[in-house]
């Protein structure tokens, strides 16, 4: 273990963690986000409704599910509705607090890319695609986004623009006719970013312990705005590392916890 | 009505060369026996459709049977990439695909319309991102009430969709439990359908309201016990995340790809022989 | 978020004046208990929804609490008409009542609409019958993709939705099962909402793919045993056919009708002392 | 019983259940249709798969149901879907191959009213509405109606179409848009009516025993036509008597058997 006692994919889960309460329906995407909203299932918010694109309501897993539709979801779920329902009914409907999101690339509006790199036509490299991401940006009440920080991870601009975010800026999002608030938080391994309240564009608000401004502006593709208010993200808790080990240990025993890549919602 | 068969004549007499076809499973209930009897049989300039392709649309890309591709979501969902799906859309091998992008909630919408017999769908979507720009079939329907304009999609009618449930009775009425996924809407959006099950049975028992295909929806029904791996069948098997991960050597390289495919698929008879052959590989590998 | 309250409160609290209210129920799970404590509260000047008003939507006409009724088939199942629903028809007696007049699929699909989020519904009906001539809120939409026109109805987006279930649990998760009719949707649709259930357990122990409503989407959850009844309550008790025949004769004439509302419905405090005046006026007539 | 050894209604009911087969997948209506279509599942044609709009998939009632949604249709069932569901998948999927209604009012083109008589906003007689029938008419593969015969019920001029059967004829039907071929068999109390081939107006194509031409004639609200190749109903059998007694007594036992009234689909 190094030196400031947790790993940085760690206190990114926590951060993010907790931003989720008691009473947040919350659609999550796999990989971190779903370690996240299952670390405050665990710890401080042991009643957070988490709602998976697969149809499983209330689901409570013991491990960390590798897909969005493992039998861990659906065997512990309260219920599980069809797809179509699911999107319609729960998503579209109207009864999603936050959508939990992770991207391969975000710009400085918080839209997210997770389609290609480079032209659509002749890409670089083929992402996986929006799978339910589109929808759930314009949809939920409000966005959280997870991911790494990096020079290929926050964008000036986005090659293609699969999940609405904050659009141009502004009241660009509401526009579109978008529903609910958009991303609010963006939650980094290096500190949270939330948009400006007026041009909405990412500023660093909370700076993970250890970390120096610089080295987030390095990691970012355009020139990262410092917020005035800017905190310190709390250190982890014992509690909060021990229950998320716990979890990744029984995870990786039960062969779904190798390390997970930030990926987009499937 | 439905027709119990054995799988090798349901795939031969059902999926025609140039078809347009469905192997639809959300991580569940993933049809892997059914479509790689489809590979076996060469079937062929194949578009298919699916939510979220993942090891068999890898494999039908890789072998080159596939002329077009419908999806949402294209990965090895916990693992990482579709190699041959990235190697075909990149650099064209074995030979391009054509590509038909969506996201889940447009693609729900559309099979779900198939299912009801409607020409198109509507949803609230599409707002802002990027995808109507690359598919000139995501259009716009305005609401004659209110006049807030929304997406509209073609209905999903595959020429065959197939998937694979748990059980079924004599008759070939159909059950599935737990992550039920797009599997009805799949079934009764399409022209043609099989349904692999892990059992046959006398009498259906369905729990009320469960998630029931009746007789007279359904096409061939066949028994595959153990026919969704490596994805799995609630109350049956679990998923098998070690294979996903293995996937992720065997795809990577093209001639390691096709060796596998060779050995495993293109030279056994059935799923059955298909899982042997892997399990006496996994003992030579122990041995060596 | 669910509140386990009262019956009283609850329909004290989120029922209002000049609402408009879906009391749903497709034969089985009619909310009973909940209208007749809105009648005891004289709750008025409501527009009722319901696919297939009948008992409880005859007496809130009778009563003259109804202002427009929104429904597709208003009779009394397997006996005939419905007296007073006739009567305001008909004779505008105590009041006339504006219909707006749909078939089931319409309705089943404007709920699913307001369920969904979206403003209207798409299906193909009103095909040559004279419903659109009396009814304005019936349109018309075009498919982009084929041209076809199809019909489009508004959401139904109640101001109250009333259900009856089986079960929930303590923090207001409810279960149903047999015929789930519009329940779902209904509650789904409506701004505010009043489920009563038979039971409420610890755990709700719902079988795989059962039709739950989640705590988050309900509003107050009451516990009335035998709330449904003359209806049924699957898994509880029979549809009381006799009540139903009955209903026949008590709501013929306007007299007969007022004087029974009076005596069991407005002089009653809630469903358990309406029902034990029925009893008694039943063992009256026995004697008799 | 008198002379003929069954009654009016015995006799439609068995003409009508005879209309069914093994692989039908009928959708029933209420009251009559809901009778002889059990009748069909308890003699000839026990694989019959009847749907009734409730959401009940192959009901199996051992007695008949008062209501469309009797327990006694969803506890014998194979499954019961929700009511968007069964308009939606299985009624405008097009799964259905005979819709099966009953009828306050019919004229000569098999349209039906069970809406109003009178004028629409001052009616005389209020009757219960369309329920599911104006999309069971328009979107079944044929569509059966079911009613007594008399001058109030075979109407020369409906005062409501609620049901759309051949419009005004010919080709009118598919100019609407409409599904399937509609009403293909009107069975009645005194004999089966068809439309004919191209002007699709009702005609007399079978008549029950022991009916004469003028009675059927005289209970018709339009100069009805008699088919050329008019038969004459075969007599009901014992067994298809017996069946229908027996479910009869058992139904009257549990409290449904109240003599029907003919009413359209719920």
């Amino acid at each position: 273990m190094p030196e400031p006692g947790y790993s940085a994919d760690e206190i990114m889960t926590i951060a993010a963690a907790r931003q989720l309460h008691n009473d947040t329906v919350c659609f999550v995407g796999i990989g971190m986000p779903s370690a996240a909203a299952n670390l405050a299932r665990l710890s401080h918010a042991p009643q957070v409704t988490l709602i998976y694109e697969s149809g499983t309501i209330e689901a409570k897993p013991d491990v960390l599910p590798l897909s969005i539709a493992d039998s861990e979801l659906s065997e512990t779920a309260m219920t599980v509705v069809s797809i179509p329902e699911m999107f319609r009914y729960w998503l579209q409907g109207g009864w999603i607090d936050v959508g939990f999101l992770g991207a391969a690339q975000i710009d400085r509006f918080a839209n997210i890319n997770t389609t290609v790199i480079g032209d659509y036509g002749k890409p670089k490299t083929r992402l996986p695609g929006a799978g339910g991401a589109p929808e759930i940006a314009t949809s939920a009440k409000e966005i959280f986004v997870m991911l790494r920080m990096g020079q290929r991870a926050f964008m000036s601009k986005l090659d293609f623009v699969t999940s609405l975010g904050h659009g141009s800026g502004g009241n660009n999002r509401a526009e579109y006719g978008a529903q609910g608030r958009g991303p609010s938080r963006v939650i980094t391994d290096l500190g949270i970013l939330e948009p400006h309240p007026e041009t909405r564009e990412l500023e660093l608000t909370s700076i993970h312990p250890g970390i120096a401004v610089d080295q987030v502006k390095a990691a970012c593709g355009w020139p990262l705005k410092i917020a005035a208010r800017m905190v310190e993200t709390p250190l982890p808790t014992n509690l909060e590392l021990s229950v998320l080990r716990e979890f990744k240990a029984r995870s990786e025993a039960a062969g779904t916890g190798r390390p997970q890549k930030v990926r987009a919602a499937q | 009505m439905a027709e119990i068969s054995s799988l090798s004549e349901a795939v031969r007499d059902l999926i025609r060369d140039g078809d347009t076809v469905a192997f639809e499973g959300f991580t569940h209930l993933i049809p892997s026996a059914a479509a790689l009897e489809a590979m076996r049989q060469g079937k062929r300039d194949l578009t298919l459709i699916r939510m979220t392709p993942d090891i068999i649309y890898d494999q039908f890309i890789g072998l080159g049977l596939t002329r077009g591709l419908v999806f949402a979501w294209g990965g090895n969902p916990g693992v990482g990439s579709l190699h041959r799906l990235r190697d075909a859309v990149e650099n064209g091998w074995p030979k391009p695909i054509e590509l038909d992008e969506r996201s889940h909630s447009d693609m729900a919408n559309a099979y779900a319309a198939g299912a009801s017999g409607l020409p198109f769908a509507v949803f609230r979507g599409h707002l802002g991102d990027d995808l109507p720009k690359v598919n000139s079939r995501l259009k716009r329907v305005t609401c004659p009430f209110t006049g807030e304009v929304l997406a509209a999609v073609p209905a999903t009618r595959p020429d065959v969709g197939v998937v694979h449930a748990q059980r079924a009775d004599k008759r070939g009425n159909v059950l599935l439990w737990g992550i039920i996924g797009i599997q009805k809407e799949v079934v009764l959006a399409s022209k043609r359908t099989i349904v692999t099950v892990e059992e046959i049975v006398d009498e259906l028992q369905a729990p009320p309201n469960a998630c029931v295909l009746p007789h007279f929806a359904v096409g061939a029904v066949c028994l595959e016990p153990h026919g969704a791996w490596p994805s799995y069948a609630q109350g049956f098997y679990k998923r098998d995340n070690g294979f996903y991960k293995a996937w992720d050597d065997i795809a990577r390289e093209r001639e390691t790809f096709l060796a596998w495919m060779k050995r495993h698929v293109l030279a056994t008879k059935n799923f059955a022989e298909y899982e042997a052959s892997l399990k006496s590989a996994a003992k030579e590998v122990a041995r060596a």
